[in-house]
């Protein structure tokens, strides 16, 4: 199933409510770059989908909390989550 | 190789050069016989739209790369019915010449069915 | 199967392509691409190749010069690519358009200067769609 | 009073929306490149602010007809207005 | 000169360079002794956040940036608080150290009252 | 005054900045730059500075080559500048990262090559602050 990994912010780009839309069962979510920002809001308590990653190194560079709901993870947790799922979409304007 | 793949084209024609580059890498990808197939979502849409006339503003019309890919045996291309709706348009709305136009109202199934997604 | 960290023991090594579509400094993306590229190194997959297009072509200038404070991305793609022989392209249309030449580009079309770094070569778009053919994955890294 | 200058299409970022933000009574909009597609949603036919004018070039390059309650305008025009405004306030992302 | 220039601030940081770029240029502009205001709206809100720490992406941390502003005479900053609002944050949330935030409720009122706007 | 056109006859002729931030090609941005350049000036306006800020230091490559039946903005700037005295100024920081080099900053730098067109030049963000003081207009040009 895809792994869908969004790097903009979803209160200035549609790249979240983009990929949402394209989300079924089984796929995964990583919160990349200014990807993190939707830990500000949609993703913060319940996320909508799941699972939901976070680049642990993009929360922290924005001082962002990752919430329970939410897997922190580093580049290597990434490489091997790309390597569980096909196909790799990115979601990045 | 027998590998499915998918170009997903989501950006509007002329603002900045994804839409036209992203075309230019499925025309390779065709020449050499390794044709993606191609899904128009969210303002990717709006590359489809007929009566486009470029020239004011100094650049090539982007439909011609369109028009171009049956010759590439590029048959059909999808469309997102949610993308066309949230911007008010129909599949009538949309140019024809180019490959026929399939909509897809579960993208999120179609993308699972490829190999590789390149996203432009 | 060359595997790296304790994490990696049970996993198949497999072929990365790298899409990289965004200029160093203009945007995190390109950063992000090359800390993805050493983490897939690190944990003993294959990086097929690294494919530079639209401003992701930058990536390739030798004259892009970051202040002393700032990470340089450039060594650090070129060490990359010295010590596991990556394949570095940077698709030759696109670099044309936005001034990234190799030396045979600038004589051929008559330019004054050449600023294609060591390490990368220029190469046409086919490469990409090689690279789709012979990789079991590929990711983008966007503008 | 400010002249706006919107950019970005609509439907994929939300410089529009700020930039309506920020509209005030006297001021005038302006859509160049992608901000023209805002003809074909939110601005198709009774416009929430005014005046509206949008760059003719950019519209025909895209396929879209400039509805009544917008004003048509090349470059020429676009200057001028620039010099019956200020300040200038770009929206580009 | 006697006019009044304003910085509007929109972007993110680190995601791209122009929360960055658009600091360096107040910057520049204040070491001249012409410093515009500054007022953060949209994303550029996040800049406000405390406790950034961009080491493990790379990036020099922008909020030393900000905190220089005082230093040169930029006493105070706007924040948009619709824009706040927006993201489920109040000032309360925002970082202290660097020039006084005020709230804005009419930006477009307080825009309109620059000769000059600077966008970022 | 410098009426240029019956349009413009009622009108001051003003005095105008523009900063641009976008690449050419990139973006639709950078052609947009150059066309209300084009205007402001055909309406007898003057331009007191173009600042090429961001991405848009890219604008001042002499390497840029785009193909035959594309728009080449390069030589379209360099020929308002020697018809108009434009100053068209390039940010020396955001050039330095971005790999937009002077012969004078490729030596500085130990560089291999320069790329600066001829008809730009390198100068620092504080003529951005002054064609702020000095212009009656400023008018941005986003990437």
């Amino acid at each position: 199933m895809s792994l869908h990994i969004v790097s903009k912010s979803p209160f200035s780009s549609t790249a979240l409510a983009d990929c949402l839309t394209s989300f079924i069962e089984g796929d995964a979510l990583v919160l990349i770059e200014d990807g993190v920002y939707a830990l500000s809001g949609a993703l913060k308590s319940q996320p909508v989908v799941g699972p939901v990653y976070c680049l642990a190194a993009d929360a922290q560079a924005r001082g962002l909390t990752i919430p329970a709901a939410v897997e922190a993870i580093d580049d290597d947790r990434w490489a091997s989550l790309c390597t569980e799922h096909n196909p790799i979409v990115s979601w990045f304007r | 190789m027998g590998k499915r793949s998918l170009a997903l084209c989501r950006q509007a024609p002329y603002g900045n050069a994804l839409a036209r580059e992203g075309l230019e890498a499925v025309l390779a990808a065709s020449a050499l016989e390794q044709a993606p197939d191609l899904l128009f979502s969210g303002d990717g849409v709006f590359q489809l739209l007929p009566g486009q006339e470029p020239d004011g503003i100094g650049q090539k019309n982007l439909q011609r790369n369109l028009q171009a890919l049956p010759i590439f045996d590029i048959e059909r291309a999808y469309v997102c019915e949610h993308s066309l709706s949230q911007r008010g348009l129909s599949l009538d709305d949309l140019a024809t010449g180019g490959p026929a136009l399939h909509p897809v109202s579960d993208i999120g199934k179609l993308i699972s069915s490829y190999d590789t997604v390149l996203s432009f | 199967m060359y595997p790296a960290t304790s994490d990696t023991r049970n996993q198949a090594a497999m072929n990365f392509t790298l899409a990289v579509y965004a200029a160093p400094h203009a945007s995190q993306s390109a950063a992000t691409a090359l800390r993805f590229a050493q983490a897939l190194l690190r944990q003993g997959h294959q990086l097929y190749r690294v494919f530079f297009y639209c401003d992701g072509v930058h990536n390739g200038s030798s004259l892009a010069t970051p202040p002393q404070d700032e990470t340089d991305l450039l060594p650090a793609w070129q060490s990359l690519q010295a010590e596991h022989g990556l394949d570095l392209v940077v698709c030759i249309a696109a670099a044309q358009r936005r001034g990234v030449l190799s030396e045979a580009e600038a004589k051929r079309l008559e330019r004054p200067a050449a600023n294609l770094a060591p390490g990368f070569e220029l190469a046409g778009l086919g490469q990409l769609a090689d690279a789709v053919a012979h990789s079991d994955r590929l990711v983008t890294f966007g503008s």
